[in-house]
């Protein structure tokens, strides 16, 4: 295992993001061209769409020991996927009102919209996200966390609500 | 409808200038069946001076009513007087705002009660009473009376606080009237503002406000004008003399409350509906129109 | 006509009238339906959508110290015809509220007029139509107003020399006399 | 698995500011990663060429390119390893310039960001497996729906380049709102001179079929493959037969009957052809007003019509249709207006729409182009113009612009002004939109040189005096009230998406924005495209557009249909779900869930239930992957797996 897994060293924290392919990815790819400097904490996962993230991913990020997940795509309205970030306003809302319940801080988390054109709304996003995770400092160990997880079977409560369908 | 008990708030109108109107409203609640209970102990509702002046002091002068009706144990407060029930009804849903409870709270003796509606008789009339136990109940109809009804800005206005009929084209008086066998004529004026607010600072705008009404409504040939408001009743009929004189006419045209022509087609007293206390005579045209 | 400097307007004039209206001024984009439905604008002196305008400008003196917001009856018909549902009447009001709180007082007569109708209330309770009318003749000096309906009042009953009565007057006194304590904003 | 992983420097532009050739080493180390090396450029001719050469001197089965962004340059990439005999999908990317190198200043953090992404993309390619499109046959017919001017331009255009042509109209006659117009803004050319030779085009072109009073009830299939259901509606007439000579509207007695094509000013007879340069010219029996149908007594066409082909028992008809791709251009209605009481809500004779008012300037009108009022049938002298009713109004939900009516106000009151000389025009509006080529100079000309006079402002009320109409607005530039004494009101009514608009879009599976309109694929780059493939827009479904801009749009997306069809095949895109059947319970959940209807209710051999994706249908957007409550349906290529791998190769699972 090269050392960098081990990224407390630099004052760097870890923060995944999970970006829809079609507004946030570009987005945040059109910050990157326009050269919008933003801090080097966050690694960023690439995903077809918003409606593609599984809670789950997210929670396993948290349980795992991400200080902080980023969620971010295109506005309400405006998906690629005709309403594919609906399904994930819904599971990503359910999610939130979970996470408290496992003892994971819910500031940890965010989700938020933002589109291709929308280079310097990314780099608030991810400064202001960043900062707060610094402010909240690094996540507690989570050891607890995932036998309790197992305990409040959080999976099922994900999926339940789920359940409505589309 | 037989024996329904309602909270009844004259205002105070009802009580000296529109005397006529609160006891029509009466007479004919009570021969349909409905026993106005008045609000014990009411006050003054500010009217628009209040609002005018500020929207806590209005909202707690109407508060202090709303205590009122929720001390008589009801939770619906009828009025005739649109003015009133604008004052009313403001306050109730002025006060379902936290923060703005706690200052009208602070100015009352009482707590406001967050749960008192208020609706106009006309709407009672309408839609507690309905057209058809209206049409049942009358005897005398007077075809060749021609009407038109007007409303004023305020029995419809602001839609979204008064949420009763149409704004623009309010038919509910036009349809009751319908109902008691009267000839009502549209018109186009329904809702222009009489101005009556300025009845006694500025004679010279109110006068010019219900001089359009009137030319309207003679332009019209209507026989005479019905109103639901106390205040559009006064401008149109008591100061009718000063609107001649401002703006050169020579109306002489009677400006009945709907509660009266109701109460007429419903062969009730003349004396009970109070038409004596009109200014502009309205026996020459009841006598057109067939009514002894 | 003057000119204004707009990098001097005063946002905070605008900033107090959305609060106090609850009213949001940039959703007005001037299309006048304000004006052209308001049955008092013969007699404003500015025409209702240039008050929106310069309260937009931040412009206090202009506005505070207009005629048109006294004349203004609450009448709402801006209100239910803004296309941006504005309510333009509740704006016209707390311009009112604030001339009336600056000392701007245009229109003398329809202050007195408001003034009395209180007192009135504040005295008995109820409004006394007598006592309003005494009390806008002695604030204004207009002596004679409405005179001629007086005797037609009488005549018909509906006058009262001697206030309706209530009891517990004194809790509606109660309610102004807070209220000028000043426990609201 | 034997990975290679190239870290690009970008010239500068990633090695500016991250450690390639130590990016290079420490991703070495990574599991599975068999051959690690940093280029100057790897998308350059010799940068591929080393990739390819790596490949094959490493024996790799899987590579990582650490540089742009993969919308960049993925699909070059996936050529590459393809030229080296690779699967194209057994590739990734790290993206170590526009999410590190030119976001990120300082060198030493960068170089670690760089290293943990190419970590993730290793993670998730060992997760990965070969994937493999299909290609599949074109049906190369064209479908357009709606016969307006859009439609008709998108129709002819593809018609034209050989392409059979399927026209779908919903009414007994094609020209759209184009067809009742009198004369054409900015030119002032007549409207059915222009279109009329169009109309006819339609008709008589031999790769053109007219389905008119048709509609599309089911689309099924997916692109270069639809198969459609057409619903023929009863018309009451045998239109094989019929020759359209008008004798049974002469006869028939049921005079009193609403015509529509006239804006319902003007009546028509029972059965009636809508005007006389209708395509098709087919009689049709409008079966409310018809007293055989309505009362079983009169016949009367029946018996006059010399080849008999009045058919009172005729029933709709449906036609199965296949067609490769589907061009929608079901253009709009107008806004009702009789929301607006103050305007007298419809009840006030001579306060009119701006279409009916077309009619009323139009010599083949009710008053053979007479401008007569409707209330007595006098010349309006007076006649005031509103615009934006219903339009740019939230109050009334309408907060968008209807674009054109700017436009063709400013055409009204010219043509005003040349039937009726004497007349004077007032224009209430509130701003004047007319940005196009000679626009600006037409609305200039309307006030200079025929004398509009234009009111900034909104009309507050209009109501009847005598027999004029009080107009009362306001002239805000002037800061007052004004009024006006008019003989006639036009209302500039604002346009709405055609009714039903919301159905056609589920059938099709195309989005719609908040207003109703169609949703194009990009508001810039793909404006006559939906987002889903094969299906076009044209004109005005899409928003409010006048006749040049719709033509524009007609051949557009008879231009896009062509691209399609110039494929003998197509390929399918095998990042899409797929179901273990093992796993699958067949609850059906991901059925109900996925937008574009692409999974089945299906069975196994066993007829256990099942559900089964329809590779081509499917758009890869993994919905369903998160509603199946047993992970049995992946989306290729983003599979829990790969993606949960990502996870745990930045985050790696705390030891307990
Ligand atoms: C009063 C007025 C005057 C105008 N004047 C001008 C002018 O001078 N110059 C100018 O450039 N523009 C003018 N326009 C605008 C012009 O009308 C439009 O730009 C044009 O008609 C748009 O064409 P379209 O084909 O998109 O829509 P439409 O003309 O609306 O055609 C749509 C067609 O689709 C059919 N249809 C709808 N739904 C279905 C369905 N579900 N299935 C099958 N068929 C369906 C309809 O029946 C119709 O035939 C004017 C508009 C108005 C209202
Ligand atoms: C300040 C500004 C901001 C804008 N913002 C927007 C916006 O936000 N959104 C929007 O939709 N539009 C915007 N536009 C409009 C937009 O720029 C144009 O719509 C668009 O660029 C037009 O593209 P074009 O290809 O027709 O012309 P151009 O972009 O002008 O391209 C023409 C090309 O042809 C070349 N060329 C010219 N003559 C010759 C010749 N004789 N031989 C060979 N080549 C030749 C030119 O060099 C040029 O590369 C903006 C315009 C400006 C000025
Ligand atoms: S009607 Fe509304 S939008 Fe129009 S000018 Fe008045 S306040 Fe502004
Ligand atoms: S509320 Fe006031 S400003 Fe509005 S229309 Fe009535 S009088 Fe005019
Ligand atoms: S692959 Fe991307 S990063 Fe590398 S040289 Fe090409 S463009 Fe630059
Ligand atoms: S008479 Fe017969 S052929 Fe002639 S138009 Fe009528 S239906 Fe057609
Ligand atoms: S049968 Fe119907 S369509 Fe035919 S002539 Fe009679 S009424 Fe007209
Ligand atoms: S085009 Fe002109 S009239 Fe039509 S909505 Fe837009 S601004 Fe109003
Ligand atoms: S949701 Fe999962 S288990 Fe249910 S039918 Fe779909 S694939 Fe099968
Ligand atoms: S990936 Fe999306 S389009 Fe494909 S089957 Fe699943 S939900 Fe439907």
């Amino acid at each position: 295992m090269p050392p960098s897994n081990d990224l407390k060293d630099g004052g760097e924290l870890r923060i995944i993001g999970f970006l829809c392919n079609w507004c946030s990815y570009s987005g945040a790819d059109a910050a990157g061209v326009a050269r919008l400097e933003q801090p080097t904490d966050l690694r960023i996962i690439r995903t077809p769409c918003t409606g593609r993230i599984d809670p789950l991913f997210i929670l396993r990020a948290l349980i795992n020991g991400a200080d902080g997940v980023l969620v971010s795509g295109c506005h309400p309205g405006d998906c690629h996927y005709v309403e594919g970030n609906f399904h994930a306003r819904r599971r990503l809302e359910t999610l939130k009102r979970i996470l408290p319940i496992s003892g994971i801080d819910p500031e940890r988390f965010k989700y938020t919209w933002v589109s291709a054109s929308e280079s310097g709304r990314w780099q608030e996003t991810v400064r202001e996200f960043t900062a707060k995770i610094h402010a909240l400092g690094p996540a507690p160990r989570m050891t607890d966390v995932v036998s309790r997880s197992k305990d409040l079977s959080l999976e099922g409560l994900l999926l339940q609500d789920e359940n409505g369908g589309a | 409808m037989n024996n329904t008990v309602i909270a009844y708030y004259p205002g105070c109108s009802g009580k000296g200038s529109s005397a006529e109107y609160d006891l029509s409203t009466r007479t004919v609640l009570r021969h349909l069946g409905v026993d106005a209970l008045e609000v014990e102990n009411w006050s003054c509702c500010g009217s628009s001076p209040a609002h005018a002046v500020d929207h806590v002091l209005s909202a707690a002068l109407s508060g202090r009513n709303l205590a009122r009706v929720r001390s008589m144990g009801h939770d619906l407060v009828t009025t005739p007087c649109p003015s009133c029930l604008s004052n009313l009804k403001n306050a109730a849903h002025a006060v379902r705002d936290d923060d703005v409870r706690a200052k009208v709270n602070s100015l009352l003796d009482e707590e406001c009660p967050t749960d008192v509606e208020a609706i106009s008789t006309l709407q009672f009339f309408l839609e507690q009473v309905g057209l058809d136990t209206i049409q049942e109940a009358v005897v005398n109809p007077m075809p060749t009376l021609r009407v038109v009804c007007y409303y004023g800005c305020l029995t419809t206005r602001p839609p979204k606080l008064m949420c009763f009929d149409d704004p623009e084209n309010p038919m509910s008086m036009d349809n009751i009237l319908e109902c008691c066998g009267i000839e009502v004529i549209p018109f186009p004026l329904k809702v222009d503002c009489c101005g009556a607010a300025f009845g006694m600072p500025r004679n010279d705008i109110s006068s010019r406000l219900s001089g359009n009404i009137l030319n309207m409504a003679s332009e019209l040939e209507a026989d005479a004008v019905v109103v639901a408001c106390p205040l559009c009743q006064m401008n149109l009929d008591l100061r009718q003399n000063q609107v001649n004189k401002a703006c050169g006419t020579h109306h002489q045209m009677p400006i009945f409350y709907f509660t009266q022509l109701m109460g007429l087609s419903m062969g009730l007293s003349k004396k009970n509906l109070g038409l004596s206390k009109l200014a502009v005579n309205p026996e020459p045209c009841l006598a057109r129109a067939g009514v002894r | 006509m003057q000119a204004i400097t707009i990098q001097e307007q005063d946002n905070d004039f605008r900033a107090e009238v959305e609060r106090r209206s609850g009213q949001s001024m940039v959703e007005c984009y001037q299309c006048g339906n304000c004006t052209a439905g308001c049955p008092f604008d013969f007699a404003y002196d500015l025409p209702v959508s240039k008050i929106m305008r310069l309260v937009q400008l931040g412009q206090r003196e202009i506005v505070l110290s207009c005629h048109s917001i006294w004349l203004c009856a609450s009448c709402k018909t801006c209100t239910t015809r803004c296309p941006n549902s504005i309510d333009v009447a509740k704006i016209m009001d707390v311009l009112r509220h604030m001339a009336r709180e600056s000392g701007h007082i245009k229109e003398r007569t329809v202050k007195a007029f408001e003034d009395s109708f209180l007192a009135s209330v504040k005295k008995t309770g109820r409004l006394h139509e007598v006592g309003v009318a005494l009390g806008y003749e002695m604030r204004t000096g207009r002596f004679l107003t409405d005179i001629d309906l007086v005797q037609t009042m009488v005549s018909k009953g509906k006058l009262s020399i001697k206030p309706h009565s209530m009891h517990n007057s004194d809790q509606v006194a109660e309610i102004f006399k807070r209220f000028n304590g000043g426990i609201h904003e | 698995m034997h990975i290679g992983v190239f870290v690009c420097h970008c010239g500068s532009n990633i090695s500016g500011t991250v450690d390639c050739p130590q990016t290079a080493k420490a991703a070495g180390e990574f599991p599975d990663v068999v051959y690690s090396t940093d280029e100057m450029y790897t998308c350059s001719e010799p940068g591929q060429e080393s990739i390819i050469r790596a490949i094959k001197e490493h024996n790799l089965d899987g590579v990582v390119v650490a540089s742009c962004s993969p919308r960049m340059h993925e699909a070059t990439f996936r050529r590459t390893v393809e030229r080296a005999g690779l699967n194209p999908y057994m590739f990734e990317m790290a993206n170590i310039r526009e999410h590190v190198s030119w976001v990120g200043r300082d060198k030493a953090l960068n170089t670690r960001k760089a290293i943990d992404l190419i970590g993730m993309a290793v993670a998730k390619l060992r997760n990965g497996t070969p994937l493999f499109s299909e290609r599949f046959n074109v049906t190369r017919k064209l479908m357009v729906i709606g016969g307006g001017v859009a439609g008709i331009q998108a129709a002819l255009d593809a018609a034209d380049s050989g392409i059979e042509v399927v026209l779908v109209e919903r009414e007994t006659t094609i020209g759209g709102k184009m067809a009742k117009l009198d004369k054409t803004f900015p030119t002032i050319d007549c409207s059915s001179c222009v279109l009329g030779p169009k109309m006819v085009e339609v008709a008589q072109h031999p790769k053109i079929t007219l389905y008119a009073a048709s509609e599309v009830d089911n689309v099924s299939g997916y692109v270069g493959n639809f198969t459609v259901q057409v619903r023929k509606r009863a018309v009451y007439v045998d239109w094989d037969a019929c020759t359209g000579c008008g004798l049974c509207t002469e006869k028939c007695p049921s005079r009193k009957t609403p015509d529509p094509f006239n804006e319902l000013i003007a009546t028509t007879t029972a059965i009636n052809i809508p005007f006389p340069q209708a395509i098709p010219k087919k009689a049709t029996i409008n079966p409310d007003y018809c007293l055989q149908l309505t009362k079983g007594k009169c016949g009367v066409c029946a018996k006059v019509c010399p080849v008999g082909c009045i058919d009172f028992e005729q029933q709709d008809k449906i036609e199965e249709v296949q067609v490769g791709a589907i061009v929608v251009a079901t253009g709009y209605d107008l806004f009702d207006y009789s929301v607006y009481k103050q305007y007298g809500a419809g009840k006030l004779p001579d306060v009119i729409t701006s279409l009916q008012y077309e009619r009323l300037l139009n010599a083949s009108g009710p008053t053979g182009g007479h401008v007569l009022r409707p209330s007595d049938g006098a010349e309006p002298k007076h006649v005031v113009f509103i615009q934006c009713v219903g339009s740019r109004d939230k109050s009334k939900g309408r907060a968008y612009c209807s674009s054109f009516c700017c436009m063709y106000t400013a055409k009204q009151a010219i043509l005003t002004k040349s039937h009726l000389p004497d007349s004077q025009s007032y224009v209430f509006y509130m701003d004047i939109r007319s940005p196009g080529k000679g626009y600006d100079e037409f609305t200039r000309r309307t006030q200079e040189l025929y004398g509009a006079q234009y009111i900034r402002g909104r009309v507050s009320s209009i109501h009847q005096h005598g027999s004029s109409l009080v107009v009362r607005g306001a002239d805000t530039l002037a800061g007052m009230q004004v009024e006006i004494k008019a003989d006639l009101v036009v209302l500039a009514v604002g346009i709405e998406p055609s009714r039903n608009s919301q159905k056609l879009a589920a059938t099709l599976h195309i989005s719609a924005d908040t207003d109703g309109f169609f949703m194009e694929g990009h508001p810039k780059l793909k404006p006559v495209e939906t987002n889903t493939a094969g299906v076009f827009l044209a004109g005005c479904c899409q928003g409010p557009r006048d006749i040049p801009t719709s033509v524009s749009m007609g051949s557009a997306a008879a231009a896009k249909a062509m691209v399609l069809f110039s494929n003998e095949q197509l390929e399918s895109d095998p990042q899409v779900a797929t179901v273990n059947a093992t796993r699958c319970v067949g609850c059906y959940k991901c059925v109900k869930t996925c937008p574009f209807g692409a999974i089945l209710e299906s069975e196994d051999r066993w007829k256990n239930p099942k559900a089964e994706v329809l590779p081509t249908i499917c758009k890869g957007c993994g919905i369903c992957s998160v509603t199946c409550p047993h992970g049995a349906i992946q989306l290729n290529h983003f599979t829990d797996n790969q993606l949960l791998a990502e996870v745990n190769a930045i985050c790696p699972l705390p030891t307990i």
